[in-house]
């Protein structure tokens, strides 16, 4: 064979190779966007089977995730992807599935049990699910039985609503010096301490609305030095109900990461107040909430939804306070499903294991979000 | 399979004229249409050159990254836009000078494929970039301006590079330096990567080339080399000196971003459409014909294997090529410049197949191969179309006029769910972002740190762009950030929460103005990146100044050895190797 | 109409008599000298004129021709020649307009010297009147009494501080200048809930609570809207619920648990606690 | 620190900085305030600089008829009034110049609210009057100015401001 056909031979025999070497053995960013799909792994295995679903479910392809089933004759592909993404717009509609853990439970030779743990991304933050999935075994494959959790179903009934609704008319742009404008809501904090973490500074407290309109609110916080100059500024972002209605307690946690506490001379507080229209209702009940203790300390409880209408999104924010009533910690968690009215909603918040055992007391409060409500 | 002659180039080149006649044919209507306006990056470049516009000795742009540095990215193409633009318009000057660029190709490709291939066949060569694939697909899709016009600039110096090195032609020389300075005022990663995709098998071509009698001494070609290689490393080093001092002080360190040029286009057939078919087109039918002429004819050889590495390189991460040659900076570049320059390297292939089909089977194979070119350079036009970019029809005119009343533009803004629109809002509005399109010149702590592109696309970043955008929003009072002007309701939710709310609506409700109280408005960030005056007057004169030196230079005339290498080998049967075979 | 003594300005060729005040708005004339055609300028940062005027007559400037209060700088050119002179123009004697800052506009009852008040007087032209002028001011409570204060403006502002009342309700706060007056309206709305106190009873599986209409300690009746907050303990476990005020009570069902302790608090203020045995 | 030792070091270091910027010498007297609140160190000097620097917007604006030069220092009816002057200015075709010289300035009243500043300031100006490029006259005044400040997000605007015979 001449030279020019070795090369020929040679550049084609090696672009296959490379190609094949690229699809089976995908790099790190081919993987990310073929979903974590390469051409080796089948449902060979019980763990081949769910990561192969759960691939699929990262990539949004419902229909080969549904087909995959071993039970899909027991519910529709719609129920399915409903039972993922929620069957009323809740966080879990607009969540993306970022990446999975697979941990095999027990197995025989044709079943297997398989945790499928999920961690999503959503657009308040990541939230994890956690399905224990029966794997069977069909020929030489292995299906995954979905366990569906079937929509809630509301059983028809009135509730009356009238909830209070404030609106505000603002100035417009123009300039009316001397025209009466409404005064801004007072508020007032009424606990702040800073606490020294890991990850830095972070400044708890308390802040009431003492006005008799509603309020918008925010915190913000600057760490002095003890020098008197500046060292930090932050405010309270998500962890603060921001929304407060007359007499209204909402906590506060303001994060400064990297600093130490050591450096700080003072901390100069700027709680902000701004006229806002805003409802009273829905008014959510918090039942059954307990302190569960280390190892694991969490609060638990449920989300009572007493309006009629759905909450799309809730957010609870705790505040956790020690014996002699002070915040020790402010602890938050978004809901990842609706609240239908009057349906119970569990919820698990975490509490660091080193300020478990300080906290004797707990309030929470509820913030919520619906679709169309904002505006 | 039968053993065959080359057909021997006996007919007569197309005219070059005739061939810029079929460019402007083709693509002088899309550009008065604006089509590149859809494209992905054309209102970014137009962005930069509405700050030079403005602003031509201050590269300090305010209106990203609460502050940004343009020498960040090399200029020229942007500098032309805004000269032009007196004249007729921003938007209109793009288009101008991509045309120029588009023109320019032309006959650049025609001068490279002289090195490689018969006038005729070069003629071939540049006829089919009017119709090129790679090349209406970053110009009408992906908007690179700067990539598609470094590359005619660095094919017309090529010639030149290979006169000086052949035959030791100062004339040559001087061009070839000037006009490679010049393509990396346009676009210095062209020049880096040229030099090894084109310039390397150049100078290799040289090794190989008998015609007019004696090899090139080793001694002269290596003091050639030598000597072209310093000087126009120590020009480019002075041109974009602002641009090395960014780099070397501030050097890309942020989190990589994903880029689906850079995905298994077989995992992924979405990317591999939009990444291999879309440039490709009908070239991907004569890949066979390029391995094996390329391979049988020891002159093309290193036009070959030139294409064969940059091929691969464009194929992303369908290969581990990539990603072993490039390093780190596989998760910085995009890929489909790469395949924009195999494209380019297989163009004398491209010639001299369809040379000598149309000398073997005439109209039988022009019918075809013109329905080829068609459907190539139709598929690749429409594809910004077919798939449209995100906020892709998206009107900002109304945002603009939104930020710029009332005082509004006193403070910061973020858009979500705009996409490539945010560079158009940035070149109508005159408020200041804490957002922006070049990843490489923004420097504020939460947007390098996330590994996620525009914050205005934070949800396509997954968790990373959506840790982006809370940075952002957690320190909007730092950054004087007052608005939110949203078009993806997928965004409320934070927003919400996070204490902002909605104070007005454009554009029958479909953009909603999110709002925050308590923010001070926007102040300068006294930032290091900031150039200093003689950087800012550097920028405005020494890259500009190289483009017209290499106005100047090439109308010199050379020697009629250097302009007309008369009928050389090329890809004659001279140079074949016994038992070529053509299926 | 010329309100002061005419200066005579210097010149070359050109002279011109000016007046050394004008009021704002009003008619005025400018007497030149010389024979010609010239250029009349009145420039100031309030306003800027210019006329072209026949030597040797009277420029007649009408009834709000210049009108800004300030220090205009006359400049008449003839040819080569100019003539300079200045000319102030003061506010008019009568107030058109007030701008009556009243703050807050909203505060709780009881607090002494809540509530300030400040004037600026202007003209109609929007001059603010710098010459010493009484200014009174009258707050006027829901109940019917009303406190009043009578202030003289110095350089144009007037200020006061009044008490807000122990009833709630709108107050109506007027000032008062020449015949001009301006109103703005001070909401005093009741203090902290006291005494508050709840009742219990069963309803179906759990707990109907509600308040007894909340008050503040003066009696008034505490908004509507105003969270009130249930707490049910029991077993180490314990259910929370922020209702609002409607028609001055709050209410809302709990779940039942025998033993259970009910405390229900409005912001930082407690209520009573009921021991729930059924 | 006292109000008054305050004030005369920012006149010792603040006055030089704004002789430079406008070349105008300034002399802040102590407050002699007609209302009920008193005034803080911190706030009368920004009242002063901010005061002092509108000057030099209104120098700016008034010679190039520029609109847009007010907005960072006046607001109300002193922008409104500055507004109409520049606007007769441009339909005259004269541009002004008023280059201040001196200041001596003395606040004179606090909102018990604290959103508004009265300030009396006799000011040493001169006044350039150019029509069409051709220079009409310079010359120089002594005008005492009754300026009200308000706040606004970050400075004090001016609101009101009138020049009084004196």
């Amino acid at each position: 064979m001449n030279k020019g056909r070795v090369l020929a031979v040679f550049i084609t025999a090696a672009t296959v190779a490379l190609i094949a070497i690229g699809t089976l053995w995908p790099g790190k960013t081919a993987l990310q966007y073929s979903g974590g799909k390469n051409l080796l792994r089948t449902s060979s295995t019980p763990q081949a089977a769910v990561e192969n679903l759960g691939d699929e479910i990262r990539l949004r392809a419902w229909g080969a995730a549904y087909s995959s089933l071993g039970n899909k004759a027991e519910f529709s592909q719609s129920d399915f992807v409903h039972d993922l993404t929620g069957y009323y717009l809740s966080l879990r509609t607009y969540a993306t599935l970022e990446s999975f853990e697979v941990r095999p439970l027990h197995a025989s030779s044709d079943q297997a049990e398989v945790r499928l743990r999920m961690h999503w991304s959503s657009v308040v933050g990541p939230f994890t699910t956690t399905r224990d999935l029966q794997v069977v075994k069909n020929g030489d494959r292995w299906n995954v039985d979905w366990p569906l959790v079937r929509k809630t179903v509301v059983p028809p009934q009135v509730i009356p609503e009238n909830y209070l609704r404030w609106d505000v008319i603002y100035r417009g742009p123009g300039d009316d010096w001397g025209v009466q404008d409404v005064e801004a809501p007072h508020v007032r904090i009424v606990d702040m301490h800073p606490v020294q973490r890991a990850e830095g500074v972070v400044v708890l407290g308390e802040l009431l609305n003492e006005d008799v309109v509603p309020a918008y609110v925010s915190v913000r916080a600057t760490l002095q030095s003890k020098s008197g100059s500046p060292i930090s500024t932050e405010g309270s972002f998500d962890k603060i109900s921001h929304i407060l209605l007359p007499k209204q307690v909402t906590p506060f946690f303001v994060n400064f990461p990297n600093a130490t506490l050591s450096d700080v001379g003072s901390i100069r507080m700027e709680p902000l107040s701004g006229l806002v229209s805003a409802s009273a209702g829905p008014v959510i009940v918090i039942e059954n909430q307990q302190l569960n203790p280390a190892p694991g300390a969490t609060v638990t409880g449920q989300l009572v939804n007493q309006s009629g209408q759905v909450v799309n999104i809730a957010h609870i924010l705790e505040t956790l306070y020690d014996k002699t009533g002070q915040v020790v910690w402010v602890a938050d968690q978004y809901t990842d499903h609706a609240l239908l009215p009057l349906t119970p909603i569990p919820f698990d918040i975490h509490i660091p294991e080193d300020l478990a055992r300080k906290v004797s007391s707990e309030r929470t409060i509820v913030e919520t979000y619906s679709v169309g409500g904002v505006h | 399979m039968e053993r065959i002659e080359s057909v021997a180039p006996s007919s007569r080149p197309l005219p070059i004229s005739l061939i810029l006649m079929a460019a402007l044919a083709v693509h002088l209507p899309l550009m008065l249409i604006r089509l590149p306006l859809n494209s992905y990056d054309a209102n970014f470049h137009i962005f930069f050159a509405s700050h030079y516009l403005h602003h031509w000795f201050n590269p300090w742009n305010t209106k990203w990254y609460a502050g940004f540095s343009q020498t960040t990215y090399p200029p020229l193409p942007q500098q032309w836009v805004a000269l032009v633009s007196h004249i007729m318009g921003l938007d209109m000057a793009y288009m101008a000078v991509q045309l120029a660029a588009i023109l320019l190709l032309v006959v650049g490709v025609y001068r490279f494929s002289l090195l490689w291939v018969s006038p005729r066949a070069a003629s071939f060569a540049a006829l089919a970039t009017v119709f090129l694939g790679s090349e209406s697909f970053l110009v009408y899709s992906a908007g690179q301006l700067a990539t598609t016009s470094a590359a005619p600039i660095y094919l017309n110096a090529l010639p030149y590079l290979f006169d000086w090195i052949r035959r030791g032609s100062w004339r040559a020389f001087l061009k070839a330096s000037v006009l490679f300075t010049a393509a990396a005022a346009a676009h210095h990663a062209t020049l880096l990567f040229g030099s090894f995709f084109f310039a390397v098998p150049v100078l290799a071509l040289v090794l190989l080339d008998r015609q007019g009698g004696e090899r090139t001494s080793v001694p002269a070609f290596v003091f050639r080399t030598v000597t072209i290689v310093l000087l126009v490393g120590a020009a480019i080093a002075v041109v974009l000196l602002p641009f090395w001092i960014a780099l070397i002080h501030y050097p890309v360190t942020q989190a990589p971003i994903p880029h689906p040029s850079r995905a298994n286009y077989i995992l992924s057939p979405i990317w591999g459409l939009n990444y291999f078919i879309a440039p490709y087109g009908a070239m991907i039918l004569a890949l066979p014909f390029i391995v094996l002429r390329g391979s049988m004819t020891v002159r093309l050889r290193p036009l070959l294997l030139g294409f064969w590495v940059a091929f691969l390189v464009g194929l992303g991460g369908t290969t581990p090529v990539g990603q072993l040659l490039l390093g780190r900076a596989f998760e910085v570049l995009t890929m489909e410049r790469f395949t924009y320059w195999a494209t380019l390297l297989a163009l004398p292939f491209v010639g001299l197949l369809v040379s000598e089909l149309i000398d073997r089977f005439r109209m039988r194979a022009v019918i075809p191969l013109a329905l080829a070119a068609a459907f190539t350079c139709a598929f690749a036009v429409a594809w910004v179309t077919i798939r449209q970019a995100e906020g892709a029809s998206v009107k900002v005119d109304s945002v603009a006029a939104w930020l710029n009343r009332d005082r509004h533009d006193q403070y910061r803004y973020i858009t979500l769910g705009f996409g490539d629109k945010i560079s158009r809002l940035a070149v109508l509005t005159d408020a200041g972002s804490v957002d922006g399109e070049w990843n490489s010149g923004r420097r504020l702590p939460e947007l390098t740190s996330n590994g996620a592109g525009s914050l205005s696309s934070s949800k396509y970043f997954g968790q990373a762009g959506l840790d982006a955008l809370r940075a952002m929003l957690r320190h909007a009072d730092k950054y004087g950030l007052k608005w939110v002007i949203v078009r993806d309701p997928y965004y409320d939710p934070l927003l919400k929460f996070a204490g902002w709310r909605p104070v007005d609506m454009l554009e029958n409700n479909t953009i909603t103005i999110w709002s925050k109280d308590g923010v001070p408005p926007a102040v300068p960030l006294n930032a290091p990146q900031m150039p200093p005056r003689w950087q800012g007057i550097l920028w405005g004169t020494l890259p500009f100044g190289s483009s017209i030196l290499a106005i100047l230079v090439v109308l010199i005339p050379g020697r009629k050895q250097e302009e007309g290498r008369g009928d050389p080998a090329f890809a004659s049967q001279e140079d074949l190797e016994p038992g070529r075979l053509v299926s | 109409m010329v309100l002061a003594s005419l200066s005579l300005a210097s010149a070359q060729d050109s002279r011109m008599s000016l007046p050394t005040t004008v009021g704002a708005g009003s008619a005025f004339s400018i007497h030149s000298t010389g024979s010609g055609k010239a250029v009349l300028y009145i420039v100031g940062p309030g306003q800027a004129l210019r006329r072209d005027v026949q030597l040797g007559e009277s420029t007649y400037f009408p009834v709000g021709s210049l009108y800004n209060a300030g220090h205009y700088l006359v400049i008449l050119v003839a040819g080569s020649s100019t003539d300079n002179g200045w000319v102030d123009v003061v506010p008019a004697n009568t107030p058109a307009n007030l701008s009556f800052l009243a703050k807050p506009s909203r505060l709780p009852i009881g607090l002494h010297n809540g509530i300030s008040g400040t004037v600026y007087i202007f003209d109609v032209y929007h001059n603010l009147i710098t010459k010493p002028t009484p200014v009174s001011f009258k707050l006027s409570n829901p109940s019917g009494s009303a406190q009043q204060r009578a202030v003289t403006a110095h350089e144009g502002v007037a200020t006061t501080e009044m008490d807000s009342s122990e009833k709630e309700g709108f107050a109506k706060f007027e000032a008062q200048v020449d015949g001009i007056s301006s109103t703005r309206v001070v909401e005093q709305v009741p203090g902290s809930p006291c005494g508050l106190t709840m009742i219990a009873r069963p309803s179906g599986k759990g707990i109907q609570l509600a308040t007894n209409p909340v008050r503040d300690c003066s009696g008034n009746a505490v908004p509507d809207g105003t969270i009130i907050t249930f707490t049910e303990s029991y077993d180490g476990a314990q259910s929370t619920a922020d209702v609002p005020l409607k028609h001055g009570v709050a209410q809302v069902e709990i779940p039942a648990h025998p033993g259970a302790t009910i405390t229900v608090a409005s912001g930082v203020v407690l209520g009573n606690e009921i021991h729930w045995q059924k | 620190m006292t109000i008054k030792a305050t004030l005369v070091l920012f006149s010792i270091l603040v006055a030089p900085g704004a002789l430079l910027a406008a070349q105008a010498v300034v002399h802040v007297q102590p407050p002699d305030l007609h209302g009920p609140r008193q005034l803080q160190d911190q706030t009368a000097t920004a009242v002063v600089r901010d005061y002092l620097e509108s000057w030099q917007s209104l120098t700016a604006a008034l010679e190039k008829n520029r609109v847009d030069l007010l907005d960072q220092d006046f607001v109300g009816t002193a922008k409104d009034k500055l507004t109409d002057t520049m606007r007769q200015q441009a339909a005259l075709g004269i541009h002004t110049r008023y280059q201040d010289r001196a200041h001596d300035i003395r606040i004179v009243f606090y909102a018990p609210d604290g959103l508004s500043v009265q300030l009396i300031d006799n000011v040493v100006y001169d006044e350039r009057v150019v029509d069409n490029k051709k220079v009409l006259t310079t010359q120089r005044a002594h005008v005492r100015y009754t300026v009200v400040l308000t706040p606004a997000e970050t400075r004090w605007r001016v609101r009101i401001f009138q020049a009084d015979p004196e």
